[in-house]
């Protein structure tokens, strides 16, 4: 059997079993809770095993891309379940799968209430992403889409915090608003494609070489850039970040920015610059403005902030800018760059998010005002804390810098002075996330706070994997940038059994 | 316009108008009775004599009689009759009667275009509605009887319980 | 050989640096003292043996050694790579062997401190960080260091982290370098977009065969220099230096006067054919220097804390090797650099175990007098104080400085093709510098040894720290006999060593300037003297210093212009940020809040609609009757 | 047999409709509403027929009949639900009183 189905399906299977797991003693004594958690561990070792097999061992019939897989779903409307995998997926589908270890090891252990949907959920989630990255198939692709919207709703909206229904709604609003935007250009290109060559069909490959107007093709390809500017948050649509990640329990928002932010970026990749290569370039300095503006204001913005995982939130915001950068500078450099601060962005981001769980866990309070510093009472958090917090700010020698490094590069090919100001972006970078650190870390321990005890040594040592993988991507990112080139569309000559 | 035709479309619209003005319900159903035999008058110079028959016997014989009987029962007293005077104060029926005056304006706008010649109609025997309810329209006698058949249970099922009362 | 040598030199600290962090208290004070000694110790011997390699080897000889390919991309590619030449040589010499000292003396100054282990922590990571910028060939792999001895230096300044006001120097140090470090890259850009790749003979030679075009090597030269001037703390950035003295003093001896100040320095020497290139940037870097030196030397002179006029001191001396630097003479600047890192560690460590020993008093008004309670300390900040001062003929700080007054002296600025002026106004400013740094360092020397006794001093300074205070003494006096100026014996093996091709002797350099390099400081030596030394003038009032200290107040108030600019920046940042963040909530969520409550009086409206009553719905659809009639007719 | 135009007709049927309308909307006695009912009934029978002569088309009077089914369907309904809420102590038979759907 061909992995790629059983790549997307098996995380929500496993979430079904977890749920049944978890719901067979009808009260939730701590094993019912932790068969749950197990299978949920078991099912992402098999994904890991899974994609393992499928990253070393090339099939050889899948012609250009890293695997393929086609399966007629409606023939009548030319739709065929169609998931191809080429470096760009393959490589946000690992990134998914180990932001999801370090998310089952530190928090998802804490939820009570009703694990066993929890995690079904969780797993949910994850098969969203995962379909997302590998649908070729324009509906199928959507179908994704959304399916991965609405799990992550319903975690804001049960296991949140205080005032979760409405950044719940605010989430999906925003999401869902964006993604009819989306499927309106989807039918458009659908249509447009039928009535010039008299073929209906919704695949990737042979509607990327349909013969658009040049307006007809800015208008497809601005509604693509909409949906996935919502979701990358770029500047002005970016509303529902802060507070759904700030609402959000930690594995949620740990999902939310490691994960679902990526889908935005490489949405943006495949369905922007690779389908409409003439309209991109020519939206270019727009979305190219668009980027740094990101990037100062999400900077300036989490420098004003007091909420911890808001802080993060507007960090990421910032981070996000430089992706939008890379990806519109038009040349391979900016992409490998953009593609690097994606993984880069994805990894440090979620450690903080956890950092920031694990401190609301044990210290109920999410407010820096009130937190004090943590170095005394629990050195190992608050140096997971620094190393991440320096991480972010664009270390060189951490993944984020090289990212950075490479987009600014492809940014100063085009324009100079916009690459200056981007790069200017990188002071309020260091400002917000040394703040945070004298707040919360380096800072003199709260009298009246009770500090909880400090991060397990099994946690210590899960974020110590994250951590080495974060230098690894700094320090000696080749191969990650060789293998994760997305597969340019002109050799994308389609499966042989392509859609009809 | 012939005299006759003249005479029965008046006292159709005089008696409509006395229906929906009288204070007392049994005055209104009489006059309601009136109106409807009048119609029957419009139908036969119409040419659909079985119409005006059925008319005559069914609406004005069978459904008119309930009326009576009905309000016979609810024995409404002169309270009742002093409560509707209250209810027809102008505040109430003015907004209404504008309404229901534009309507009928709109009505007849629309209609004048359609006056045809006055050809004399031929009548329609019964012979011929015969035929064509059972002929074509053999599947929509069955449909009437179904609804015959609900309204039948639902008005026993209503009054059943007249004197439980719960 | 010396290509295996290399990388291991930079992996001792860096080793060090990790057990240290990961045993995390578990290994006691003395334990972590010996393994972060153990490290930098191995790099000392480690750099003394390649550097005998490199030496016995050709002239022009260096080791280049690629460990692995960073970023190879379409357009750019980038490799951690190390490259030993005789200038990094001299660098790593410094660094390792000031550094090994510098942690023998904090082994002993920080035993009793509860966070000693997070100290050593970051202090061999610095000096691993510190080695990767002196050693990298590639000018990326460079901006790793660059970076990364930043935050060690925060993470040091900010090391007594109780106090709010030690973090927000150590934030303050860090955004102040970080706006040089972002200046940097974008130098680091513009020759990355026109060479495709940073190393630094590629970048070299792109430049000198005429590869850049002549704005762009400007430019790129502006950037690089603004880059320097913030990691230096020279003029328009040198806020951050004074209140970097909130850190321990060991950090400050190490990285605000040995090394990371110095950073500027090395790139800038590294890259002096980049700067040859342009012209007005090394007009501008001597004029820099120039500014910065003479502001250094008056701020230095109206301190009241110990600590802050060494780091003002170290402030104006950085300017002394700007200026050498802006002259084209960047083997003086490198020597100045060499003699400058012995003297002033001595200084900061001599004051350290003053501060130590005088129950952490900082203010020199208060300490007077400890010439009889601390005898070897009064000999070993003397020497620090007489060579920085540049007393002729006996200190090392003489011949540098001597050095640099001759390339001053002797370079000519041609900022435009037929208008080119001489460095004699640098000269003379340069000669007043030394003679305020005279005043300054021997008015704190007479105050704090030689007043009347001040606080009481109590203990005595551990052998540890004695080691280092007796080695740097001897580094700081005789550490300069190896470059002499022509008119006494020219003794060239300095400059030999550093560029052996371009000989730096001027046969017909006069006599007289010699002398007036070695009259000024003396000049100034015997003002000091009668100001604070004489125990007369003591009588009234130590404070006004004889009136002079009250002119020059007025002289140092815009040495706090760029200070209080910084600050007032940070607020104006915070408020502009917190005001944005209102009215971005203000005006965002009223959106959001505006669509919400159209929706709820809309809702309201419609509610009252189905009230449930008959005839309101039977007059509803004869109005709606009424509409499409309206419209069927007149349509 | 004097001739009754098929524009007259639907003149006549045009008023009684409005009347009938007038009725359900002014009227607030169902018994009252249900007569008003009635009335706009045979007007659309009264729309039906005459269409049936004009086109002499028997059509017309199926329709007449089946209306007229419907009429007394729903007056049996009607009057059933009168006599329920009569009994039920609603003396007053307000339309508008039995808004709050309870039974």
């Amino acid at each position: 059997m061909n992995a790629l189905p059983a790549l997307v399906l098996l995380p929500i299977l496993g979430g079904g079993v977890a749920w049944v797991a978890g719901r067979i003693r009808p009260v939730p004594t701590p094993a019912s809770r932790d068969a749950a958690w197990w299978v949920v561990l078991a099912t992402l070792v098999m994904e890991t095993l899974l994609l393992a097999l499928v990253t070393f061992g090339h099939q050889p019939h899948a012609g250009p891309w890293l695997a393929h897989f086609s399966m007629p779903w409606l023939p009548a409307m030319g739709i065929a379940v169609r998931l191809d995998m080429d470096g760009l997926s393959l490589s946000l589908i690992w990134l998914s799968l180990v932001l999801c270890f370090p998310c089952v090891f530190l928090s998802t252990r804490q939820v009570t209430v009703n694990a066993g949907a929890f995690h079904f959920l969780f797993l949910a989630t994850l098969t969203g992403v995962i379909g997302t990255f590998l649908a070729t198939d324009l509906f199928l692709f959507f179908f994704f889409w959304e399916l991965m919207l609405v799990p992550m709703f319903v975690l804001i909206a049960t296991w949140g915090h205080e005032d979760r229904q409405r950044a719940a709604m605010t989430f999906f609003m925003f999401t869902q608003g964006s993604g009819l935007l989306m499927l309106v250009s989807i039918l458009g290109l659908v249509m447009a494609h039928y009535r010039t060559t008299g073929v209906l069909t919704f695949d990737y490959v042979t509607l990327s070489r349909t013969p658009l107007s040049p307006a007809l093709s800015m208008l497809l390809m601005v509604g693509f850039f909409m949906a996935f500017a919502v979701k990358l948050p770029v500047v002005p649509v970016h509303v529902w970040l802060p507070a759904a990640h700030t609402q959000a329990p930690t594995a949620a928002s740990v999902l939310l920015a490691g994960i679902l932010l990526k889908t935005g970026g490489y949405g943006m990749i495949r369905f922007n610059v690779m389908l409409f290569p003439d309209a991109a370039s020519r939206f270019a300095p727009i979305a190219m403005g668009l980027g740094v503006a990101g990037i100062l204001y999400g900077a300036w913005l989490s420098f004003a902030q007091d909420d911890v995982k808001r802080l993060i939130a507007y960090s990421s915001v910032s981070h996000m800018g430089f992706v939008l950068l890379g990806i519109f500078c038009g040349s391979r450099m900016g992409m490998q760059g953009a593609i690097m601060q994606m993984l880069a962005h994805g990894l440090s981001t979620a450690a903080l998010f956890l950092i920031a769980g694990a401190i609301q866990d044990r210290l109920h309070t999410r407010d820096m005002r009130r937190i004090g510093g943590l170095w005394a009472a629990m050195p190992r958090l608050s140096s997971a804390g620094v190393f991440f917090a320096v991480a972010a700010l664009g270390m060189p020698g951490l993944g984020n810098f090289t990212g950075e490094f490479l987009v600014l590069l492809a940014a100063w090919h085009v324009s100079p002075p916009l690459a200056t100001v981007a790069a200017a972006g990188l002071v309020p970078a260091a400002m917000y996330a040394l703040r945070m650190v004298n707040r919360i870390f380096l800072a003199a321990p709260r009298a009246g706070l009770r500090p909880g005890p400090d991060l397990p040594a099994r946690q210590m040592a899960v974020l110590a994997c994250v951590m080495a993988l974060v230098v690894m991507l700094g320090l000696y990112p080749q191969p990650f940038m060789t293998f994760s080139l997305p597969l340019p569309v002109a050799d994308m000559t389609g499966g042989e059994d392509g859609a009809p | 316009m012939h005299a006759l035709a003249l005479l029965a479309a008046g006292i159709t619209v005089m008696g409509a108008i006395m229906v929906i003005t009288r204070r007392v319900a049994v005055h209104a159903v009489l006059y309601l009775v009136v109106t409807l035999l009048a119609l029957s008058v419009v139908l036969v110079m119409l040419g659909a004599s079985f119409a005006a028959m059925l008319e005559v016997i069914i609406y004005a014989g069978a459904i008119m009689v309930l009326f009576i009987f009905v309000i016979m029962m609810l024995n409404l007293g002169q309270p009742d009759s002093q409560r509707e005077k209250e209810w027809l104060r102008p505040r109430a029926w003015l907004g209404p009667g504008v309404l229901a005056a534009i309507v009928c304006m709109e009505l007849l706008y629309c209609a004048s275009p359609l006056s045809g010649p006055a050809r004399l109609p031929v009548p329609i025997t019964a012979h011929d509605v015969g035929l064509s309810l059972f002929g074509r329209y053999v599947l929509m006698v069955e449909l009437v009887s179904f609804l015959l058949l609900a309204g039948l249970v639902t008005a026993f099922h209503i009054g059943r319980h007249r004197e439980g009362g719960h | 050989m010396a290509t295996f040598l290399i990388p291991l030199l930079v992996l001792c600290p860096l080793a060090a640096s990790l057990i240290i962090f990961i045993s995390t208290g578990r290994m006691g004070a003395r334990g972590v003292g010996t393994v972060a000694c153990a490290g930098v110790g191995m790099a000392a011997v480690l750099s003394i043996i390649v550097s005998v390699i490199l030496l016995s080897g050709p002239a022009t000889g260096e080791v280049q050694v690629t460990l692995w390919p960073w970023m190879h991309v379409a357009g750019f590619s980038a490799d951690i790579a190390f490259m030993l030449d005789r200038i990094s040589l001299v660098m790593i010499l410094v660094v390792t062997i000031v550094g090994l000292l510098i942690h023998v003396y904090a082994a002993g100054y920080m035993q009793d401190d509860p966070g000693i282990a997070r100290f050593f922590g970051c202090m061999t990571l610095f000096v691993a960080a510190m080695l990767v910028l002196v050693l990298a060939s590639d000018l990326l792999c460079l901006f790793i260091g660059w970076e990364g001895v930043g935050l060690c230096s925060y993470l040091l300044i900010g090391f007594w982290y109780d106090d709010p006001a030690n973090t927000a120097a150590a934030r303050k140090a860090f955004y102040m370098t970080r706006v040089g470090d972002v200046a940097l890259l974008c130098g680091l850009l513009l020759l990355a977009t026109t060479t495709g790749s940073l190393r630094t003979g590629a970048v070299l030679a792109a430049v000198t065969n005429g590869q850049v075009s002549a704005s762009g090597v400007s430019m790129a030269a502006f950037f690089i220099l603004a880059g320097a001037l913030a990691k230096s703390a020279q003029v328009p950035f040198q806020a951050w230096l004074p209140d970097a003295m909130a850190g321990p003093t060991p950090t400050s001896a190490l990285i605000h006067a040995a090394t990371m100040v110095t950073a500027g320095v090395y790139l800038i020497a590294r890259l002096h054919d980049l700067f040859a290139m342009a012209a007005p940037v090394m007009a501008l870097t001597a004029v820099l220097g120039t500014l910065t030196l003479l502001v250094g030397g008056c701020a230095a002179l109206v301190q009241s804390d110990l600590k802050r006029i060494l780091a003002w001191s170290t402030i104006s001396q950085v300017g002394y090797m700007f200026l050498a630097l802006g002259c084209g003479v960047w083997q003086a600047a490198l020597f100045h650099l060499m003699t400058h890192a012995f003297f002033k560690a001595l200084l900061f460590l001599a004051a350290g175990a003053v501060i130590m020993r005088a129950r952490h008093e900082q203010d020199i008004f208060r300490l007077g007098g400890l010439r009889h309670a601390m005898p070897g300390l009064t000999v070993a900040f003397v020497a620090g104080a007489s060579a920085l001062a540049g007393l002729p003929l006996v200190t090392a700080g003489f011949y540098s400085k001597e050095m640099i007054l001759s390339g001053v002296w002797h370079v000519r600025f041609g900022l435009t093709r037929d208008w080119s002026v001489t460095g004699h106004p640098l000269w003379a400013m340069a000669l007043l510098g030394a003679f305020l740094t005279a005043l300054y360092i021997f008015r704190c020397v007479f105050i704090v040894f030689f007043g009347k006794p001040g606080t009481v001093a109590a203990g005595r300074t551990s052998r540890l720290m004695t080691i280092p205070l007796g080695c740097l003494c001897i580094l700081s006096l005789f550490g300069g006999v190896i470059e002499m100026p022509d008119t006494l014996p020219s003794l060239h093996l300095f400059s030999a060593l550093l560029d052996p091709a371009t000989p730096l002797s001027h046969a017909d350099e006069p006599v007289w300037l010699v002398l007036a390099g070695a009259i000024v400081p003396l000049a100034g030596l015997a003002l000091a003297w009668m100001l604070w030394g004489r125990p007369s003038s003591v009588m009234h009032g130590a404070r006004t210093g004889g009136g002079l200290d009250a002119r020059h107040d007025r002289l140092a108030i815009w040495q706090h212009i760029p200070d209080r600019a910084s600050t007032a920046a940070g607020g104006l940042m915070r408020a502009a940020s917190v005001r944005v963040f209102t009215i971005r909530a203000g005006f965002l969520d009223m959106l959001a809040r505006w669509g919400g409550s159209i929706g709820d009086r809309g809702a309201l409206l419609l509610d009252r609609l189905h009230n449930g009553r008959m005839r309101w719905y039977a007059a509803w659809i004869a109005g709606g009757l009424c509409v499409a009639l309206a419209v069927a007719v007149l349509s | 047999m004097p001739a009754f135009s098929f524009n007259d007709t639907l003149v006549l049927a045009a008023t009684m409709f409005s009347v009938g309308l007038a009725g359900v909307l002014v009227r607030r006695n169902m018994v009252f509403m249900l007569m008003s009912l009635d009335i706009m009934l045979n007007a659309a029978a009264l729309v039906f027929v005459a269409a049936g002569a004009r086109w002499h088309d028997a059509t017309g009077q199926v329709m007449f009949v089946l209306i007229l089914a419907l009429a007394a369907v729903e007056t049996a309904v009607g009057l059933a639900i009168i006599l329920r809420l009569h009994a039920h102590g609603r003396p007053t038979l307000d339309a508008d009183a039995g808004n709050l759907l309870e039974g």
